[in-house]
């Protein structure tokens, strides 16, 4: 029962992966287990400078599923590196991905340009895609010119993998993954958070107090997994599945559908514990459905 | 934090929307009064947050007020169902800086987290005086219970119908000098404790979780010590960081 | 307690309307209940020609929600005029809207021509959002060119006020719904379903026979509601909203974000008793949040 | 077709995958052999379409193959519980076509509803042959049961491990004439005994639903009369209208 799979040369001991924004920086789960089970994890989106993000209450229930508008809240990439990243490291041996955000093509080149001489990450994930805050990030995964544009200017300051992590809040998702492909991506992350509303009847205004915010949750399932699916024919790089996963067999969904390595998001904060007890049924998952080696399946749905 | 399946063995009606649920199952983890679990519901999606009323070995106690589906749906369940819950999560109150005459303030939903409290701070000797804020009569719950403790228990009602007319500030003049007060209830009652208080305190505080274990950042609030998860570096805070 | 509400000059006596494609030509439900309690229907999406579809299977399911690839199964406009119309009108006596589906302008143009002759037909629907015919239907509504040429040429053969049913699968909803009000539209009804997919595990491949199909269900609840209330805040039109309606507190909840009536769908594929349930249960609803008239609470979360 | 909810009495297993789950409630809208009800399970969006295995007044059995999520779930559900149930769903078998000596034919999962169309038959005093096919002797079951009621039974499996080495068309040769064939089961079966079988017959076809009552078009098929849906207007279909 082999579930290794390798990104862009960066061998996991398995797929599974916490998404951005649902594990911190790993520490505090490593409390709980040791995370060391995990193929990788994505850590908490990180800005240039610091970031309260949004006002609360930014968290709204849906069925299947939920809404954030944290806006990106993080310590900024300076804190990041001299204090959560060691932390990290000091519990998590695996290869690390760092996810990052920004509001300017420049704010991602200062980033990736500090990002990029720490040795614990192998990979660099581009959020183009937040729909959480205003003047930047989703702008940038709504259009094709604009997505490639933070590619090639990421891509020109470091020799890590670059993965760009996509919005669904598109007509046509398979032009913008074509153009981040052709500006240089090693990956494609998809899918990031829908974006969503709900409204409190008794106060007749919207839950979130930035009135819409990024929805997730099993819900998106069927969205994410039809998307990683048109993408897997249109470009030839790694993509990293992600949307509504929440059990083995989602993972193997996803990876039939053209996922080479899954993120684990909303999931993770409804039952801490999720990521390793994917890790741990996995194999009894492949057993069921006759799958060997997971490498063997990515893409098997086509 | 951990992770637990409960059994339900009481889930009545104390109020018209007020319901006590007790629970058999692991509570070594709730290492302290304030401190609140986090309740899984079939059909829903996000747990439920729920702060301790009562925790001994074997036996966690929870009141809890229908304000929505997922509490609706709480409220209809039966004795001998199992659920999935998170205990431990939450700072709590630290019981170590009451004095010898902590004040003990409750607000409606926010009354719950005063009674281990209460019976802590009894435990070690300390006079504990408690005060129970309600809108009227009709929804005051627990006071035979504080006062089975031991507590000195003072109920306010906004229309005057039982106890002291009035929000809960009305009861502090008449309790008089405390050494320390904890709170917990709506934040407009927070903030008048806190303007009505001479003494330091701590406030525990209410906000739309995510997960409520920290891992979302859906719950952050800033303090004069930076930023705070509401949920895992709260519910409590302490008087001297709260900004308003 | 009020639950009245005007379309377009048509007088519903509740907004609960069921939504094309999960309610037929309405007389089969007739048998389970009276079904003139309804404020209206949508009646079955129907051609020029008669179709059969989509081959099977073209049902798949989701968490909290469902995917269908049937792909306009009717009996083509000539017979829904001859057969399907009189049936329903025997068995209900409110205002009844055509949905109508196509593959190009003429089409369309067709359809409603002929319909615009149908006494009991209140307002025609133009579909111009079906994921689940090639060649036309998403197409039309993914562009707010298509979408306008559709909607001029529609409303250049009938004086039924014409609503134009968007698809959610688009970067900017927006910019389509006023592109439909300024071609002269007279409401929009959305959201139609989100283009979604699932993998058979034992077989590897879609469930899905067309390999992708509308996805609908409470799942996609908060994508409908955001969008209408985005969409609310750019145009004069009603709106009539759709997506993931079950109970008459998401009525409320979408009214809220601006829908001046609401269609239900994939829940009467569960419980083909519940727009009666919604009906008898909307005045409750109404008393528990403080609503005596609906028509006062439309767009009143803004 | 009927709404109504139905309290479980059994739910057990008869082999590793088949259960079999009787349920005490109102089954007046079942009216023919070869229907099947909708059931609604808490955590899935869509219903369960199981075959009705046997219906009298006040008790309904069927027996359901788990073989997914939602399959593994009711073989969870325990006695006492209820679930919501659409009845009366499907057009069924016609008893009146039967002649003299009808052939039943089952394979795997299909057999069930062979067994209120045998009871039925019986009844009418007709000399009643099931077959019933399997992969292996282990996944046989409800032979005692059609025996008890007076059906003729042949057993076939694939490896030869019980009964008759084959598939169901190599026992419809050991049975000789027929006046009609009842059949029920996956599609290539189904095409083996039309190509094997003399007699007119009807087929029950499987197909994935929507709704299960006609609404949504989900589960349509051609027929030689036209477009059908298996839910409403079959699953039944006579051999003279199938296109293979």
């Amino acid at each position: 029962m082999n579930t290794k799979i390798t990104l862009s040369g960066v061998t996991l001991k398995n797929p599974i992966i916490p998404a951005s924004g649902t594990f911190g920086y790993g520490y505090e789960f490593a409390e709980l287990y040791d995370i060391n089970v995990l193929g990788s994890l994505s850590f908490k989106g990180t800005t240039k400078e610091p970031r309260f993000g949004n006002p609360t209450p930014r968290i709204a229930e849906c069925p299947s599923g939920m809404i954030n508008a944290v806006g990106l809240q993080n310590p900024g990439i300076d804190a990041v590196i001299t204090e959560e990243l060691p932390r990290l490291r000091s519990v998590f041996e695996g290869p690390i991905i760092a996810n990052i955000g920004g509001f300017s093509v420049e704010e991602y080149v200062h980033c990736s340009e500090r990002i990029d001489k720490e040795d614990g990450v192998a990979i660099i994930e581009v959020n183009i895609s937040c729909p959480n805050v205003h003047g930047g990030g989703m702008s940038f995964g709504t259009s094709p010119e604009a997505a490639a544009e933070v590619t090639r200017a990421v891509k020109a300051v470091t020799k890590k993998p670059v993965y760009i992590k996509l919005s669904p809040n598109v007509t046509d998702i398979v032009s913008i993954s074509k153009a981040c492909e052709e500006a240089g991506a090693d990956g494609i992350s998809m899918i990031n958070t829908l974006l969503g509303m709900r409204i409190d009847l008794k106060r007749k205004q919207p839950i979130i107090k930035n009135k819409m915010g990024g929805f997730s949750g099993n819900a998106i399932f069927p969205v994410a997994l039809r998307m990683i699916y048109q993408v897997y024919e249109a470009v030839k790089i790694p993509i990293i599945g992600i949307g509504g996963v929440s059990s083995a067999e989602d993972v193997i969904e996803m990876m039939l559908a053209g996922a080479r390595a899954v993120q684990i998001g909303a999931a993770n904060l409804v039952d801490p514990f999720i990521c390793r007890d994917i890790v741990n049924d996995l194999p009894n998952v492949m057993k069921k459905y006759g799958i060997d080696d997971l490498e063997s399946i990515i893409g098997g749905a086509h | 934090m951990k992770q637990g399946l409960f059994t339900i063995t009481e889930n009545t009606a104390l109020t018209r929307d007020m319901y006590k649920l007790v629970l058999a199952g692991d509570t070594s983890d709730i290492t302290a009064p304030g401190q609140f679990v986090n309740i899984k519901l079939n059909g829903f999606f996000l747990r439920r947050p729920i702060s301790v009323c009562d925790s001994e070995p074997g036996k966690l106690t929870l009141l809890y007020k229908v304000v929505g589906r997922g509490t609706e749906a709480m409220a209809e369940m039966k004795t001998g169902e199992t659920l999935d819950i998170l205990t431990g999560l939450g700072n709590g109150y630290d019981v170590t800086k009451a004095g010898d005459r902590p004040l003990l303030i409750g607000g409606g939903a926010g009354v719950p987290p005063m009674y281990l409290l209460a019976r802590k701070l009894i435990a070690q000797g300390k006079h504990v005086t408690v005060i129970m804020g309600f809108n009227t009569a009709a929804e005051v719950y627990y006071k035979d219970e504080f006062e089975k403790i031991g507590a000195t228990v003072f109920v306010t009602t906004a229309d005057g119908t039982q106890g002291i007319k009035g929000f809960v500030t009305a009861a502090m003049s008449e309790v008089g000098d405390c050494t320390y007060i904890y709170t917990c209830g709506p934040e407009p009652m927070l903030k008048a404790v806190y303007n009505a208080s001479g003494v330091s305190g701590e406030y525990s505080f209410e906000e739309r979780m995510g997960c409520g274990f920290g891992a979302c950042m859906g719950c952050s609030c800033k303090t004069k010590y930076g930023n705070k998860r509401i949920c895992r570096d709260g519910p409590v805070l302490t008087k001297e960081e709260i900004i308003w």
